[in-house]
């Protein structure tokens, strides 16, 4: 057997090693089908709007920025394997809105509609930040929606600095959806049964 | 009463070599049992009856009417239909909203709502329940909130896809008197189910499939009484039945306890 | 004290955490191991409570506070989780989740348990192989676990808790989607099961009677009866609405008690054959 | 009989890719990426994008890389559109369509990106067209990473087609209530909340129930037997350590580049 060799190995993933409970390991693919379940839906209906995010905010607000974090990621790589190879760059984004909503969660700025308000646009805000490099380096700063690169291609041709049509492009659509992700994930949350919430609270 | 008429029906799945084919089937009780194995077509049957799923070849037609050409709402104010899983349909934040929810569309009058909301919950019992969230329901008190949903639509003919599934023995008198209600006041219930016990005792007709195809329809006692079509279907007759034949070696037909009680002094 | 033979509850209560209500109250009660214990009641009673208890999900992966003891021979869920673990095999009221969810075939679905516990190849491979011979899934053993119905995908989920040949087995519903001949298989085959202790619960109240050494009938977390099977069906009360198997209905309806206890209905069939031989000549 | 693996059936049907383990499939494709980057010539990108699309074509094509190759060559098109007019750099024309004028920096920038992109989804095609779920489990388990990550990154594979079914169950369900097609964007969201709400929960209570049987089937086991790969592979530490190597260069390349930017 290899079993030798095996055990010669295992000092090197354990480097790396992040704490999981069984229970966040078995809640993070849930999250990852939910992402691509309604990210098909919102295609389905042919809405502006990605939704493939929903399984991560919901993972961040059941388990803590952590779970989310690595839902997005995961999402990303699957997702960027299976189907778009190039949206697997965009895992970077999606870990940073997994923390942000753990973050934004914990600290109560998901209680009420209101607060889900701001939440939304400061998600919106990171998933900018960090997806408008990528979008240069990748695709000359174009997001790949039609209406939104529309609005980069008219501040190109007024000679409007790459950076700043690129940020302006991803903005405005990332706004649109983070609002109706963030909404969604409030109203399905408040209606998740309360030994739920428990038992992922609990197992964390 | 209704009269549920299927001719020349032909049904087959595009991934599975499953084909469910009926010549001819007429459904004019007021109890009907549709009753099969596993695999026997009973679910597509039932899908096909809800109007929502349309046949390759023949069609449902209701009081002369093709299921397929039915509006939503008249669909709606026809097939009441409470699935086997009540988890699937539940979304709203109470067990009040969930009812509501279902009436309001077909109703606008918010007061008509809610008396017909406030008399459904209290026939199956759930009116203490009113103000909770339906995810924190028991098993057998969400299905019986799944069948208050319907109720409140009041339709013509009622649809179970086993109905006795998931409930405890209470829910099940429950439900078992309220479909004999139901059919006492001139609605028509149609039930898949694959207990026996239950069927024989309640049903005033069953229908039995087997791999796709009709191979009875009549009165319980005609069905139990020739044994060549429940072997067929691949089902036990009621308890009582075996237990006269292993016990006994008594090869009469009876549907209850009670049923053999009454026949024991003929049959000695 | 302690008695190694017995299956033993003493004085046992559960709260769920974050709950005020306890869902268990109060519960004493013993049986000899290898018994096999039927458990009715309606819903809210704490059935699937009580497995959780005796299987050691609460309190160690769902959370709450757990008072009195629960011993079975000589270990204790509540003490001794890991090790009593290795011994128990328990079967969920849902089979899709009972299933690991890495598996590309019922039978590395099967092995799971045995991979887990480092099993040797060739042994495992026996193994799954007797399991599923029992369990009516041979033919079934290189399909994918989706493609399997509802009754197939129950005998799995058994499948996979008896592959590691436990000592203490917990059935929480485990027939509800099967037809009535796999249900009939299923009790049939549970009764040559030996040399393990089975907790089932179960609405099928004709089955129990023929296969239960013990009933323990729960009401909104009390043990308001256990006993044989004969003993608790004919003290019932009507309060808890509990169902009766048909061969006690038929005999109290025909008023054909137990010739060596006149006070009694017979439950099963040996009973009622019995009580027929006696009462009357045909 | 082998009842676990059918190994005589595979034995048959292998091919020169199963050689190749999935960890050097992926670190080929990630080298082949980095080159791209690090090439401006447009010939050498096309040379990439040959190679890799003769790797792609060497294995199997699936359909989900031609969905993703359509996508991204509709993408591209519009990115030579939009750099093609208004790209900063812009000075010499290139063609002129009905009086619109196509600049050829722009073109050419277009075109180097538009490469890259094809090479990623060549090469990172060839990959999946050429592993299953399976293989790449045992292999990373084999390899010695702990199983419950394992575990965390296939069984998204093995979850999904369940939530499907699951979902199919609901929208069938639904339908039966009586939900009609929505017209505005906020009525659309609104009705995908009757969908999702089940689902979702449906979804998370299996997760629990999962996570409640793996503890009792010995999931987190330390002894538990590590699986062994599914094929004999050729010099996977040799491949390992040479594309590890050139990536290494290739990473310290362009960082060298940046730094005499600044210099």
């Amino acid at each position: 057997m290899k079993a030798k060799n095996i055990n010669d190995q295992d000092s090197r993933f354990s480097t790396w090693k992040i704490h999981l409970t069984v229970a966040t390991t078995t809640l993070i693919p849930a999250a990852v089908g939910i992402n691509y379940i309604a990210k098909a839906l919102a295609e389905g209906l042919k809405l502006p709007l990605w939704l493939g995010s929903l399984g991560t905010f919901l993972a961040s607000m059941l388990a803590g920025p952590t779970a989310g974090a690595i839902s997005g990621f995961i999402n990303n790589v699957i997702y960027g394997l299976t189907l778009s190879p190039v949206s697997t760059v965009y895992a970077i984004t999606s870990i940073g809105i997994g923390i942000a909503v753990g973050i934004l969660f914990h600290r109560g700025w998901f209680q009420n509609a209101k607060r889900v308000f701001v939440s939304a646009i400061i998600i919106a805000l990171v998933s900018t930040i960090i997806s408008t490099p990528l979008n240069v380096i990748f695709w000359g700063g174009q997001t790949g929606v039609a209406w939104g690169d529309a609005i980069f291609a008219t501040m190109i041709g007024n000679h409007i600095n790459i950076w700043l049509a690129s940020f302006t492009d991803e903005f405005v659509l990332d706004l649109l959806d983070k609002f109706a992700v963030a909404y969604l994930a409030f109203l399905i949350y408040r209606q998740l049964p309360q030994r739920m919430i428990n038992y992922f609270k609990d197992n964390q | 009463m209704s009269t549920i008429q299927i001719s020349n029906l032909h049904y087959q799945y595009p991934t599975s070599d499953f084909q469910l084919a009926i010549d001819q089937l007429s459904i004019a009780d007021s109890l009907v049992a549709i009753v099969g194995q596993n695999g026997a077509g009973k679910s597509t049957l039932f899908k096909l009856l809800t109007g929502l799923v349309q046949p390759q070849k023949g069609a449902v037609k209701i009081n002369q009417r093709n299921l397929a050409t039915l509006t939503p709402e008249e669909r709606l104010r026809t097939i009441g239909i409470v699935f086997q899983d009540p988890s699937s349909q539940l979304f709203n934040p109470t067990v009040e909203k969930e009812v509501a929810w279902s009436l309001s569309q077909l109703e606008s009058d918010a007061e008509l709502v809610q008396a017909t909301v406030k008399k459904a919950l209290a026939s199956v019992g759930l009116t203490k329940l009113k103000d909770q969230n339906p995810f924190d329901l028991s098993l057998p008190e969400k299905k019986l909130l799944t069948i208050a949903t319907v109720l409140a639509i009041n339709p013509q003919i009622y649809l179970f896809d086993e109905p006795m599934m998931s409930l405890d023995w209470p829910s099940q008198r429950l439900v078992t008197d309220l479909m004999q209600y139901l059919a006492q006041t001139g609605h028509q219930v149609i039930a898949i189910t694959h207990d026996m016990d239950w069927a024989a005792a309640t049903f005033s007709k069953m229908v039995a499939l087997a791999a796709g195809n009709v191979v009875f329809e009549g009165t319980p006692t005609n069905f139990f009484s020739c044994p060549e079509p429940v072997k067929k279907a691949g089902l036990l007759p009621p308890r009582i039945m075996t237990i006269a034949q292993e016990v006994f070696n008594d090869h009469h037909v009876y549907l209850t306890p009670q049923d053999y009680a009454e026949k024991y002094p003929a049959h000695q | 004290m302690a008695n190694y033979q017995k299956l033993s509850i003493n004085q046992l209560s559960f709260t769920y955490q974050h709950d005020r209500v306890p869902v268990l109250n109060d519960l004493t009660v013993s049986v000899p191991l290898d018994h096999i214990i039927g458990i009715i009641g309606n819903h809210h009673a704490g059935k699937t409570t009580l497995c959780r208890v005796l299987a050691g999900i609460v309190p160690h992966i769902i959370a709450g506070n757990l008072v009195g003891s629960c011993q079975l021979g000589d270990q204790s869920p509540v003490q001794d989780w890991p090790a009593y673990n290795q011994q128990t095999g328990f079967v969920l009221q849902d089979p899709h989740s009972q299933l690991s969810g890495l598996a590309d075939t019922v039978a590395d679905e099967i092995a799971f348990d045995l991979l887990n516990h480092g099993v040797e190849e060739t042994a495992i491979q026996q193994r799954v192989a007797a399991v599923a011979a029992q369990l009516q899934l041979t033919a079934q053993l290189q399909q994918s676990p989706d493609s399997l119905s509802g009754g197939q995908l129950q005998r799995l989920a058994i499948a996979t808790a008896i592959v590691t040949r436990p000592t203490v087995l917990i059935l929480d519903d485990p027939t509800s989607e099967m037809d009535p001949q796999g249900r009939s298989d299923f009790f049939n085959w549970l009764k040559t099961v030996t040399h393990t202790t089975i907790v089932i619960v179960s609405n099928e109240i004709d089955e129990l009677c023929e296969i239960a050494d013990e009933l323990w009938v729960l009401e909104k977390g009390h043990l308001v009866s256990h006993g044989t099977p004969l003993q608790v069906m004919n003290h019932l009360s009507p309060k808890w609405q509990v169902a009766t198997p048909t061969i006690y209905q038929l005999a109290s309806l025909m008023n054909w008690p137990l010739a060596t206890k006149p006070t009694l209905f017979p439950v099963n069939f040996n009973q009622l054959r019995r009580c027929v031989n006696v009462n009357h000549s045909n | 009989m082998d009842i676990r693996h059918n190994r005589l059936q595979k034995v048959a049907r292998l091919h020169w890719y199963n050689v190749v383990d999935p960890v050097t499939k992926l670190l080929l494709a990630l080298f082949l990426t980095l080159l791209s980057f690090q090439l401006t010539d447009l010939y050498f990108e096309a040379g990439l994008v040959l190679i890799s699309l003769i790797l792609l074509l060497l294995s199997r094509l699936s359909v989900a890389t031609l969905h993703a190759v359509s996508f991204s060559l509709f993408l591209i098109a519009t990115m030579i559109l939009i750099q093609g007019l208004f790209n900063s750099q812009n000075a010499h024309p290139l063609v002129t369509i009905l009086s619109i004028t196509f600049y050829q920096e722009g073109v050419l920038y277009a075109l180097t990106m538009g490469a890259r992109i094809l090479i990623i989804i060549f090469s990172i095609g060839f990959f999946m067209n050429t592993t299953t779920v399976s293989e790449n489990a045992t292999y990373l388990e084999s390899v010695g990473m702990p199983y419950n990550q394992v575990y965390l990154l296939m069984s998204v594979c093995y979850i999904l087609p369940q939530i499907q079914q699951n979902l199919k169950k609901i929208q069938f369900a639904e339908k039966a209530r009586g939900i009609n097609p929505q017209k505005t964007l906020i009525q659309k969201l609104r009705s995908l909340l009757p969908i999702m709400i089940p689902l979702i929960i449906k979804t998370f209570d299996q997760s629990i129930n999962r996570s409640i049987t793996l503890q009792l089937r010995g999931f987190n086991s330390p002894e538990r037997t590590i699986a062994a790969p599914m094929y004999h592979y050729f010099k996977t530490k040799l491949s390992h350590y040479f594309l590890v190597l050139m990536i290494i260069i290739l990473i310290g390349c362009k960082l060298w580049q940046i730094i005499k930017n600044f210099l």
